[in-house]
This record gives C-alpha cells, structure tokens and sequence, in this order.
C-alpha cells in the first residue's frame, strides 16, 4: 500500500473508514482577485502541468476563454465589468475547485474511491475508479466538474496533489505573475489573508474580506475580495454555497434507511408467508368445481 | 530603462502611461503590486482603454490616443504654477538655470528657423547662449527671462487644465486628481516612476511624449532615485541587446554613430561627436569616443585597421540618410531594392499598411527568410482569399526559407530592459535540419568570402578583411562571440598610473571599458558590454540573487551594462553634498575616499562632493535636459501636435499647425491620411496579455486563451452602430478593411473632446493567416505609412477608422 | 394447457410477454440502480461489467422498461379504474392480510389492493422517467439548471425505492395468493381460482356460476 | 411449514449462486487509490531566459532523459526559475506556454525555396542555400555598390539589399549579423527596436 494513500481521509461511495491515523498539515490556496490582474497564467500553467489541451474555440465577443471549465480546462478567469460606487471595476475572478472541507462531489459519488479527499484537504478526483454518471457535478455547489465528452470520465483542479505531495506548490501558485495567487498551509493562508484585508481597508475597500464559505465546512481554495460582502459581482460566486439540501436528502442518512427499508419489505413479506400462510382457494369453492372431474 | 524590474518596488506613486504593462509585462508587473502590498504605493493608470493593469489600479484617467503630450504638459504646467518641484534638485541637476540664445522662439505652433517646404528646422537658434569663457551661460537665479525654467513656464502655461481637458477628452477633476497624486513626489524622500512602452513611441510625436515624461521626473527629482527614473519596457527579450549593439541603419555598436557622407575627414568625425564640456569640471564622458570607435574597428577589421587608414574609416559605408524601414519600403515599393533578409522579423505583420508592404516585396528579386516560424512574411507571395489578395504567378521574387533554432536551442545572452545581460544555455537539439542564427550568418559570410576570393568583385577589402578567427568558422560559438564584443588587450596595456606595470597583458580579455584605449592596443566588439566576459569568466552568467540593501540591487547576479550599473544617474540620489535625498534609500554615498554603495556609483569614483561635476556624466552639461537644444527634430520643448489622422480635423491649441510640421511624410502620403469624415472613430492597435505579437499564434497553449481576432468598442458606439455582443463587424481605414468579432465593453467611453464626441475602436494585433489560431486579418492592413519626426516608428496607435455590422 | 375448459384465460400471450418484458428490466433497473443508491450495494455493477457499463446500460433499459410499462398502462388503465367496491376492499383490508377474505367485496378483474398497485406504480414510474432523463447527465442533464437536477436526482432515488418496495410487495402477493402465478406465466387460472379470488371477473368471463 | 423437496433443492441453489456471486468478485473491493506520480521525478533540468519580452524571466527547462547519448532529449515542460530576482519562479501566460512554441506544427524544419512565379516550396540542402543567397549577394552587390558620391566623396555603401535583424536572437547572433552585414556597405538595416 503506498504510504501517501495513507493521506486520505475519505472516499467517495465507502462507508468505511479510510486509514487516517496520520495527521499532515492542511494546505489551502489564496486567491487575491484585488492583485488578479486576469492574464490567464494558471490557466495555461494547469493545462502545460497537467498534459490536457483544450480546442481552439472562438471569440464570443467576451475576453473569457475557454467561457467555461471543460475536462481540459480545469480552470478558467470569469471576468466582469461592474460599476461600483467607485466607479468601473474590473472583477475578475479565477474559478476552478474550491477543494470544500464537506465536498459535494464526494458525498454524491456513487463510485467507490472516485472521489477522495487527502488529510491536506486536498479533493482529488482518480478518474481511474470514476463511471461517468456525473452525481458529483450535481452534488457540487459551485457546479465545477466536468464531463469530458471523450472518455465519460469527470476532471477537475486536483490542487497539484502530485505536485503538492511531493512537496512542490501548484503550477499555478508558482506561475502567478503578481502572486495573486498564494500557496502555503491553511493556518498561513488564513494569516496572509488577514495582512492582505487589513492593506484594503486601509486603500478604502471597506469591505474587503475572506472567502471560506462555512457552508461547506470552509474550502482549501479562498478568496480574498474586494467587496466579500457581495462575492456574487464576481461572475456568479455564490453567496454562502452549502451542499443543498436536496442533494443532503439524496445521499445523506435517508439511504441506508431506505435499503433498510427494502430489506424489511421483504423480510415482512416472508414472515408473512410463513405466519399467515399461503392464500389458497377455500375448500367449499374447490369442492364446487371436484365434481366436475 | 534608466532603472530596472525589481527597482520599481520601492516607487511612492507608479504611473503606467503610454503602455499596458500588466498585460505586456507581467511578471515585471508584479513589482508595482509588491509596491502596492508592501510600500503603500498609489498606482496610476492613463489610457484610452481600461486595461487589465487599470483593473488594479488606484486611480484610472481615460485620455483620448495620441494626445499624451497635452497630458503630460499640463501636468508641467500644474507643477510649475502650483509649485510642486524639487526645488534644490532642479537648481543643481537640470539645464533649468541656462540661458538660451536670443534667436529661440515659439510662436502659434511653430519654433524659430521652420523650412515650410522642406518640413524640417533650421535648429541653430536652438542653443545656449555662450560665455566668452567658451561655456554656457547661467543665471543661478532662475529669474533671466530667457532662461530654461522661465521658457518652460511660458511654453507651459497654454496646457491649462481645462485646455487638457478639451484636448485628451479626460474628465479635469480626474486629470487634478492625478496632478495631486504626482505632485506628492515633489518632496525628497518620495519618487514617482513612469513604466511606459508602444503606448508612447508608437506615435508621430513618439519621442516628445517620452521627453514629456522625463522633464516630469526632472522637475520631481525623481532620475537616478531608486524607485524613479523613466522606465521603458521593451518589447523582444533581446530588443535592447540589439539596439546596443547597434543593428539599426545609421548605428554602430555601443551607440556610437555611422558617419555620414559629409563626414570624409576622419578626425572631424570624432572630434563631432567627443563633446567638450559645455560647463566647467563636467565628465561629459563621449570625450572617450575614439577609444571606443578605434578598438570596434580593430575588433571588426583587426591588424587591416591601422593609424594610417584612419582604423579602416574608409571602409564604412557612408550615410546619406537614414535607411529606417519606412524609407526601405517605400524604395523597395518604387522598385530600388532588389534583395532583403527577414531574419527573426516578420515585416508583413509588423510593419503598417500591409497592401504596400506586400506590393513592394513583390517588386524584390530575391528575398531571404531566417525564422525558426513559418511567418506570414515568408509567404506573401501566397494566395490567402482576402486575407492575402494575390496571384503567385505574377511575384517573380524568388524567396528562400532557412529553418533557425529558438532560444532553447542554443546558448547566448539575453539583454533585459533593465540592461541586464543574462546567459541561457542549451536544453534540446532543433526540430529537422535547424541551425543557430550565428552558424547560418557564418554559412552565408563564408560563401560570400569564398566567392570575393575566388572572383574577385567590387570593393571586396572588408569583407576579405573581417576577423573571423573562431574555432570553428561555419559555427562561432557565443562563447567566443561574447568574449570578441567584451573586448580583449592586443598588446600589453601598461598601467597610466605607473608606466612600468602592465594592467592587461596581451590576449587577456579587458575588466571594463576604462581600459580601452585609442592607439590600437584594444580590440571591443562592443564598448558598453565590455565586463560582460573577463579574465574572471562569463559574468552573464552569474547567479547570486542576494539583495543586501534590500532595494532590489542585485549586483551578483549577471552583468547590466554599462559597468554592472543597475540604477542610471545614481549620483542625483544625493544632492550636491552628497547627502542622499531619501535616507531610507541610500543607492551610493562618499566615504571619504571614493564614491561607493549598493549599486556601482555612475560618476567618476574619486571626484569628491561639492565639486562641479554633475550627476548626467555622459552630457556635456552634466545636468538634464528640459532645454533639449538641437537634439530633437520638432523641437526643444515637447508641443502637443495631433496624430496624422486626427478625429477632430484642427488642434486645439494651433489651428495653422495641426499634426507635426518635422515628420517625414513620403510624396503622396499626406492627401492619403483618412479624414474624420469618412472615417469618424479613432483607432488604435495593441497587444493582449495572452499573445506576443505574431508569434504566440503559433503556439496551441496561446491559441486556446485568444482563438479569434476580435476589436473592441464601447456600448455607446455599439448602440449607435446596432452591434451587439459577439457580432461580426467589419472595420475599414483608407488602407484597407479587416473583419473580426465584436467585443462590446464598458471598458472603452466615448471622450468629449472639444465639444465633439469621439469613439475609440480597439484593435488587438495577434491574428494573421498562418498559425495554429484562428486565421484572421493582419490589422497593420489599416495603420497609416508615418512615422515619428526623431525615430521614424510608425503611428500604430493613432488612426481613423470606420465600423460596420456585417449582416 | 390451452382449451383446457375447466380454466379461464386471465392473460393473453402478448399481455404476459408484456409483463415479464416490464419485470426483467425492472430487475435489471433495480440491480443497477441500487448500485448507485449505496455503496454497499455497488458490487452489483459486476452483474453488468462493471460500473462504467452499469452506468451506461442503466437509462437505456430505462427506456426499454418506459415503453413496455406504458404499453401496459394503456392496456390496463380501464380496468383499474377505482370503483366503490374498491374502495370498501380497501376499507376491509386488515381482514385480507390476516388471510381472512371471506367477507372481501367481491372483486373484478383487479381487486382494490391491485388496483391501488397499479396506480402507485404508474405515479412511481412517471417520476422514474421524468427524473431520469433529467439526470441522464450523457444526453440531457445540460438543458436543466442545477436545482431541476438536484430535485430530480432525489425525485428518482425516493421513487425508485418506493417502486422496489411495491414491486417487492407485488411478486410477494403473487407467491402468497397461490397458483397466481399460472396466470402471468401460462395465462389460464382455474375456474375455482377464479371465482375464489375475482367472483364479479369470474361472472363476467362465464356468465353464471359456474 | 413443510419444506418439499422442490424447495429445499431451490433455496441451496440460492446460496450456490450468492456464494459463487462473491466468488465473480462481488466483494466490495477496496478500492486503491494511489496519488499521481510526480511528472518531473527524473527529468533533467536546463536554465533558460524566456524569448519573449524584455523582462527576460528565467525558465528551468525539464527535458526527458538524463544526457544519455542514445536519448535524444526533448523538453517536456517548462516552470519558472524560482532564484531569478525578477520573476522569482512566475512565468506569464505567454512564458507558461513556451513548451508549444519548441514543438509547434509551425516550426520549420529544413532550408525551402520558392522559384519565381512558383505555387509552393521545394526543399533544398543548406549548401545550395548558402551558395544560392552569396550569388545572389554578390551579383547584386557588385552591380549596384556606391564607392564614391556625385560630390566625389568615398561612401563605399551598397544600397539595394536590406536586412532586419532578429531582436529575439540573442546577443552574440546580433554581435555576428551587425558585423558581417556592415562588412558589406549594407545601409538598409533595422532590427524590431524600429516598431
């Protein structure tokens, strides 16, 4: 068993526990989108690191491309022209895995070990395992993995796990030409983060702020922003994303009830039979019809 | 750049003007977010688009293309009557206390001594008025009506706020506010630096607007502080490499001069440019330019450079006048230029108004291809529909295509902008039969040598003549070449100081340029990269990257010419006593003996404070120039003149004179400018962030981020035009037409300029019909065939155009 | 079997192709399904190689199963219309799982329990089809926003696992209520079966008491 | 409850058929998950300057093989060099993508040429290449060349072949091309640093 599986502290569609008696820092990644300054770095960073290449699309008279996370692009910037009250500002914003503490993808994975999620926080997809039904894009609350038309298999960020454990930050923290993007443990992110709010405030954005939504039980991937107060000007960042509650009814305590269920259905049936016997035609109506033979 | 990358950290206020560095820079623009995180920086953006570097800037100022000069003199004219100027540095280091000739004048658009049909100046009256002492005269006062800081004041006065306002079309309490934030640099211990690129010279005006910029920092006392300076960002990796070592028509190598045909007397050639000093004790340093220019030909020609033949003077061409690419192409058109070499250049992309372009390389014989591509250029003689209209059949040139290596197919060095010369070494061998640019140069020489040797032929001396002493002729290695332009001792150099000692003996390779000299005992290839490869090794490729003071000096890590100097004019960091101006960022101080510091002292070492020489050691003033006498073609004072193809038809300031009286416009050229009429919106061509030039089309990675040719407008424009997000538009210049996506944003506003609106149309420059990307239009199909009065770089940035839907 | 005289035809050939063409894909849809459900019945995908091919049978069977199950819903809709007699069945069915239908209303062809079956099964797979094409993620899922996707991905576990029970609850009524199964596997019931359990379609069928 | 022969042979076959259900490998395996390997474990490293802008960022180039003489190594990945003051291990989108411009389709291969008049390439060795371009050269040089001016003054300059020369190449070609081209009185000579 190689000694890094022993990392991973839970996978997907396994109700036992995985080895998790080692305890490694967690790691976290920081996106500063107020130093983002949209060049696309990562995004060529990831696909050069990762192997994948997406198709030459076409211009869709926006500056996005690719428009959206596709199995090659496992990350892409969203860019957006809002007007505040300080005028025009260009939000952009690098969307990709936010690495959840209470990931979506894991918990609606049907496939044993599709989906595991490392002691450093890290949500790795092993596409190896995974059968392409797509449960975790519909688990997922910021609706990021991504079907690859070609294989059926579903990619996204793995945060560099192959990077990362082998004790290298993510090709794109390390491309980042304005360290926009920030790489480190979770405690250091959170500190960085902190220093970086307390700079904004002081240029005036008052309500600048960190973006590790609780609802997922905080995320290894966080933003700082601008204005934390509305993450949705950022092209649709939800404002406190929790795995829905339709998809907690979906995959939560409500199955192994329900297979309880089906099971007790059939065994009531069987005791039946065996209590209450078989439901025969009476002798009076058999004894009606004997005279006839 | 007067500093470099890392030096921007230590800015108070950043100003990206004239250029787009986040997008074209950016891992050199993470120094301005440092300076942003870590020294409370306010970072400026003025453009006519909001660009990915105004996304996080400060404080953003809209200005309409081609009108940087009004900007910037109306900032000259706020610091000056608001008094917000370095005081004590403008006294001591600038020309501002000279006093000019009487016969200098501006008058309604126009400087003394303009030749209306030669469309030139007659630039005598553009002096200092002289001592009889034989030095310029001064008035330490600063009051003589005629002297630098008064003219400027008058000259200036016209660029009121409101007069800039109508002119750029910027807001004026925006243009104020960005007066106010510059003008907080004024005091000692705060610095402003400007990071510009084709923004600015890719005008009719180009030059004027940089100078604009420098008379800024001037008046701030901003040159040769860290954290100031005028910061140009190049555009090619080696870019500045080749233009220290002179590849341009009218240079040699280390910014020594090509003689012109009125020059035939050798010692008049030197003596015009070794300039005596035009105030007592100045260092005014091109005084060594024999020593330079003997040990170049001595590189070049070797024991065939003598005394006798004026170190082979004779067998320079001589200049009649410049042969910038403008003017080749213009005789290439007219049918004079049988042969042309593209080597790692890609003309037919690059080079403005593409139907001439490709017109005149079909009247070539022979055209010869050098690219590691398969450029647009290389196949002009191609039928591409309408993105390349032709019919083979009828080009006769003939074209021959050598495949070259890319930079990680060989070893060399890399010139950055901030002069730092960077050794690369070879990782992988060339696709095919690929071969360095150096072994196909050789390849070529030596057949041409073999054919003079063998033939005969005209004038063959100095090609039979020329070193080529490698160990391997048909491939110098860098090595080689590098040590040849470092410069090496052809005889033992004995030490001035003590005649009986030798400094350098024969063969050893030179310390520096101090060390040349103009009797034929040295030998340099290049004077200002001499130190680049000494006796010590190759100093390229040094890689100690401790920061000691913290500022960003590197001094361990490769070699910045001239003399491993990382910040120019350092010695205006201290004032005259020597006191550094900002404590907390002390670049070099006097410690008794000599000058010495974190960065290597541009001054001479042993020339105590208090004395009069002044920090610009290479003018002969030794101080800077806000007065640039004769050097300039239209002009010693930066006027605002329109671009060729201007949106509002007059100028605002002088109707009589609209675009600049001193560019060079070929026969023809002037009645064929678009007028606003036909063409209403002002157009402007740049570079995304996600593409070099012509180049990144070829690579997939590149191809996917920006697949398709798209120009982009505001939603004013779009609404007038009935265009929405993502149409197809076609956009026409009276050169020709391109078609492309429509990009429709906020990000672009219509300006009021002088009670007119005018638009923008954007126009990035990627797409071309070879590549891995979208096929598109070459958009240099639209930009007009001027260029800047002084340089001759063509107004990419300032056009007309029109724009339709296509249905 | 087939002219024998003392049985009744209760199902024709096609109607009982019908059927068990409708249950062997219900199984495999069950078998499949149940693998996604939970991971302790994953093993199952082996039954259809593996999870990937599990994954891709699965709707299609699904198709197969909506058309022959709405073959059988046309077939049958009339005679399952809910009567008043049903109605009292229902009332009085405690009495018929203690195995007691002595003073059961006499019933039709389908008696109320069948008849509410039927309906439960028809609502179950209605949703079974609606949801499943919504979250058949190959082929369709990308024209619905994520809340429809969700919501359907629930919608199909809940209704499956009602389906699983009522077919569970189905094949045991068919063990329990003896020689049923004659008529969904050979299509005749005995005419004492007949009037045993379904008096009023026995009447029906033969005219009289006999 | 009696249990007749029939049933009792069909239950034993029930659990036959479970057993033997685990034996296909029912039993839920546990699935082994391992991490990705590490792509640049044994790659060898070459420090390069990225050809692109003048901030001149510092690469490290990841080739396959480790300099054996019979593996030709081909550069697989490139990343920033974390010790370069300037870039400090951060490459830009055009940087990042280098390893597409080494091995793009567009790159070319051998010496072509292109007749008068022609649709398309022919290939041709580098020896007709140089012999070809130095006759021409030559002819065109001596027929045109300019030693003396209409004043009588020596110019010696050859007018009517240009040259632009490459400013992404590196300095030492620079230093080589600047040399030889004014060896031969060319004028008509500009490199990028003209646009």
């Amino acid at each position: 068993m190689a000694l890094q599986s022993l990392d991973i502290i839970r996978r997907s569609a396994t109700t036992t526990p995985s080895p998790g008696q080692r305890k490694t820092p967690e790691v976290a990644k920081l996106i500063d989108v107020t130093k983002c300054i949209g060049c696309k770095a990562c995004q060529v960073a990831c696909m050069e690191w990762n192997d994948t290449r997406d198709r030459i699309g076409t211009n869709h008279g926006v500056l996005d491309n690719p428009v959206d996370l596709t199995a090659d692009s496992w990350t892409v910037m969203r860019f957006a022209e809002v007007v505040t009250e300080r005028g025009l500002e260009w939000l952009i914003r690098k969307d990709g895995c936010m690495h959840c503490a209470d990931p979506g993808c894991l918990k609606a994975c049907p496939a044993p070990g599709a989906v595991v999620q490392y002691a450093s926080g890290i949500v790795d997809f092993h596409e190896e395992n995974c059968i392409g039904c797509g449960y975790c894009i519909t688990g997922c609350p910021f609706n990021i993995p991504r079907l690859s038309p070609k294989d059926s298999k579903v990619y996204k960020c793995t945060l560099c796990s192959d990077r990362v454990v082998a004790g290298v930050e993510p090709a794109c923290a390390k491309t980042c030409p304005t360290g926009a993007i920030v790489f480190g443990t979770k405690e250091d992110m959170l500190r960085h983060a902190e220093e970086r709010i307390g700079e904004l405030k002081e240029r005036g954005f008052a309500r600048a702020g960190l973006y590790d939504p609780k609802g997922v039980g905080g995320t290894h991937v966080m933003y700082v922003l601008h204005h934390a107060d509305k993450p949705e000007l950022y092209s649709g960042l939800p404002k406190d994303p929790a795995i829905g509650p339709a998809v907690e009814l979906w995959k939560g305590a409500a199955k192994p009830l329900a297979a309880l269920g089906l099971a007790l259905v059939g065994a009531g049936a069987f005791f039946h039979y065996v209590t209450k016997g078989p439901n025969e035609v009476s002798g009076e109506i058999e004894k009606e019809f004997d005279d006839e033979k | 750049m007067t500093n470099h990358w890392v030096d921007i950290k230590n800015a108070n206020v950043i100003i990206v003007m004239g250029g787009n560095a986040a997008e074209a820079h950016p891992c050199g623009f993470k120094w301005v977010t440092e300076a942003k995180a870590h020294n409370k920086a306010t970072f400026i953006v003025v453009d006519p688009r909001f660009t990915r570097s105004a996304s996080v800037a400060d404080l953003y100022a809209p200005l309409r293309t081609g009108t940087d000069i009004a900007f910037l003199g109306g900032v000259i004219n706020y610091l000056l009557s608001s008094d917000k100027i370095q005081h004590d540095y403008v006294k001591a280091y600038t020309n501002a206390p000279f006093i000019v000739a009487a016969g200098y004048g501006f008058d309604d658009g126009l400087f003394s001594g303009y030749d209306a049909a030669g469309r030139k100046y007659d630039k005598a009256s553009w002096a200092y008025e002289m001592g009889l002492d034989g030095y310029a005269r001064v008035d330490e006062t600063l009051q003589h009506p005629r002297c630098v800081l008064q003219l400027l004041k008058t000259h200036y006065s016209r660029y009121t706020p409101e007069m800039v306002s109508a002119i750029c079309g910027t807001p004026k309490e925006t243009f104020l506010k960005v007066c106010e934030a510059i003008a907080t640099t004024s005091v000692p211990n705060r610095t402003l630096t400007f990071m510009y690129a084709l923004g600015w010279t890719q005008h009719s005006v180009g030059s004027q607007m940089i100078r604009t910029a420098a008379m800024v920092q001037l008046l701030l006392g901003n040159m040769g502080m860290a954290g100031g300076g005028m910061n140009a960002l190049r555009g090619h990796s080696n870019i500045q490499g080749l233009t220290d070592l002179g590849l341009l028509s009218d240079l040699l190598p280390g910014y020594l001069t090509m003689p012109r045909e009125q020059e035939t007397d050798y010692q008049g050639y030197i003596d015009k440019r070794a300039l005596k000093p035009l105030r007592p004790g100045q260092m005014s340093y091109w005084q060594n330019y024999a020593k330079f220019h003997v040990s170049l030909m001595k590189a070049w020609f070797g024991d065939a450079a003598t005394r006798e033949n004026n170190w082979c003077y004779d067998w320079l061409p001589k200049l009649d006048k410049v042969y910038d690419v403008l003017q080749v192409f213009e005789l290439m058109h007219q049918g004079k230029l049988n042969g042309y070499f593209c080597q790692g250049f890609n003309p037919l992309a690059a080079f403005p108004h593409k139907a001439k372009i490709g017109a005149a390389l079909a009247k070539l014989k022979y055209l010869v291809v050098i690219d590691p591509l398969a450029t647009e250029t290389s196949c002009f003689w191609e039928n591409y529909g309408d993105l390349n209209d032709v019919n083979p059949a009828t080009i006769q040139t003939e074209v021959i295509r050598l495949p070259s290596t890319c930079f990680a197919e060989e070893n060399g060095s890399l010139t950055n902008s901030g002069r730092w010369l960077q050794w690369h070494y070879k990782g992988a061998e060339p696709p095919g039969e690929a071969k360095p640019d150096a072994d196909i140069i050789a390849g070529i020489f030596l057949k041409l040598r073999e054919l003079y040797q063998k033939e005969g032929g005209v004038f063959p001396d100095p090609i039979l003549n020329l070193t080529w002493n490698y160990r391997i002729p048909r491939s110098p290695s860098a090595q080689e070449l590098a040590m040849e332009y470092n410069g090496r001792a052809i005889a033992d150099l004995p030490d001035p100081k003590d005649p009986t000692k030798v400094l350098v003996q024969k063969g050893q390779q030179l310390d520096g340029f101090a060390q040349l000299r103009d009797d034929g005992t040295t030998a340099c290839g290049c004077w200002i990269y001499s130190g680049a490869w000494t006796e010590k090794g190759n100093m390229m490729a040094r890689r100690d990257n401790s920061d000691p003071s913290g500022l960003g000096n590197t001094l361990g890590w490769a070699f910045a010419w001239p003399a491993n100097r990382r910040i120019l004019y350092n010695r205006a960091s201290c004032d005259p006593s020597g006191k550094p101006w900002d404590p907390k960022r002390r670049l070099i101080g006097w410690d008794g003996s000599k000058w010495s510091g974190v960065d290597v002292p541009d001054f001479k070492p042993d020339v105590p404070p208090g004395d009069a020489m002044d920090p610009f050691i290479m003018l002969p003033e030794g101080v800077g120039r806000l007065f640039a006498l004769d050097k300039m073609a239209e002009g010693p004072f930066p006027e605002h003149y329109e671009p060729f193809e201007t949106p509002i038809d007059t100028n605002l300031l002088h109707p009589k004179v609209i675009s600049n009286p001193a560019a060079r416009v070929f026969k023809g050229d002037l009645e064929a400018f678009g007028k606003g009429t036909a063409f209403p919106y002002a157009a402007t061509t740049y570079r995304l962030t996600e593409h070099f030039h012509f180049w990144t089309k070829h690579t997939g990675l590149a191809a996917i981020m920006q697949p398709e040719q798209f120009v982009e407008i505001s939603e004013e424009l779009a609404r007038e035009k009935g265009i929405k997000v993502g149409d197809k538009v076609k956009v026409s210049s009276p050169r020709g037409f391109i078609k492309a996506v429509a990009v429709v944003t906020r990000r672009i506003r219509p300006l009021q300029v002088g009670g007119k609106t005018v638009h923008h149309v954007g126009i990035p420059l990627h797409w071309g019909f070879t590549g891995v990307a979208r096929r598109g239009y070459l958009a240099n199909i639209l930009t007009p065939f001027v260029g800047d009065a002084n340089t001759q770089t063509p107004e990419f940035k300032s056009f007309l155009v029109n724009i339709e839907k296509i249905s | 079997m087939k002219n024998d005289p003392k049985r009744i035809l209760r199902y024709t050939p096609i109607e009982r192709a019908n059927h068990w063409l409708s249950a062997l894909t219900f199984i495999l849809l069950a078998l499949s399904g149940l693998a996604f459900f939970h991971p302790a019945f994953y093993p199952l995908t082996q039954l259809f190689g593996g999870g990937v091919w599990a994954r891709i049978l699965h709707p299609f069977i699904g198709v197969v199963m909506a058309l022959s199950f709405g073959i059988m819903f046309f077939h049958y809709r009339r005679d399952n219309g809910i009567t008043a007699a049903d109605r009292e069945w229902l009332g009085h069915v405690r009495e018929m799982v203690d195995g007691d239908d002595r003073n059961m209303p006499e019933a039709g062809k389908f008696n109320g329990g069948q008849k509410l079956l039927f309906w439960l099964l028809v609502a179950s797979m209605v949703l079974l089809i609606l949801s499943g094409i919504v979250i058949w993620r190959a082929y369709f899922t990308f024209l619905f926003p994520a809340w429809i996707i969700r919501l359907s991905s629930v919608v199909h576990a809940v209704a499956a696992t009602v389906m699983i029970a009522l077919i569970i609850f189905h094949i045991y009524a068919a063990i329990w209520t003896r020689e049923s199964m004659d008529a969904m596997l050979y299509g005749w019931v005995r005419r004492a079966w007949a009037k045993q359990h379904h008096p009023a379609w026995f009447r029906q069928i033969t005219g009289g008491d006999r | 409850m009696d249990v007749t022969r029939r049933q009792f042979f069909k239950m034993c076959a029930g659990g036959v058929g479970g057993s033997s259900a685990v034996a296909l490998g029912f039993a839920p395996a546990d699935a082994l998950a391992e991490v990705r390997p590490f792509k640049l474990a044994r790659s060898t490293e070459t420090r390069n300057t990225c050809p692109y802008c003048s901030v001149s960022c510092g690469l490290i180039m990841h080739s396959l093989g480790d300099r054996a003489k019979n593996a030709e190594s081909s550069i697989f990945h490139i990343e920033g060099d974390p010790d370069h003051p300037v870039n400090r291990g951060t490459l830009c989108p055009k940087g990042a993508g280098l390893v597409d411009f080494i091995h793009s389709p567009s790159r070319l291969k051998y010496p072509e040429y292109r007749a008068p008049g022609s649709r398309e390439w022919k290939r041709i060795s580098w020896d007709e290449a140089f012999t070809r371009v130095a006759r021409l050269m030559k002819d065109d040089r001596d027929k045109n060349f300019v030693a003396t001016n209409d004043a009588g003054a020596t110019v010696n300059r050859w007018l009517t072949t240009g040259f632009l020369a490459a400013s992404a190449s590196s300095n030492e070609s620079g230093y080589i091309t600047h040399k030889t081209i004014r060896s031969t009185g060319l004028l008509a000579f500009d490199n990028q640093a003209r646009v």
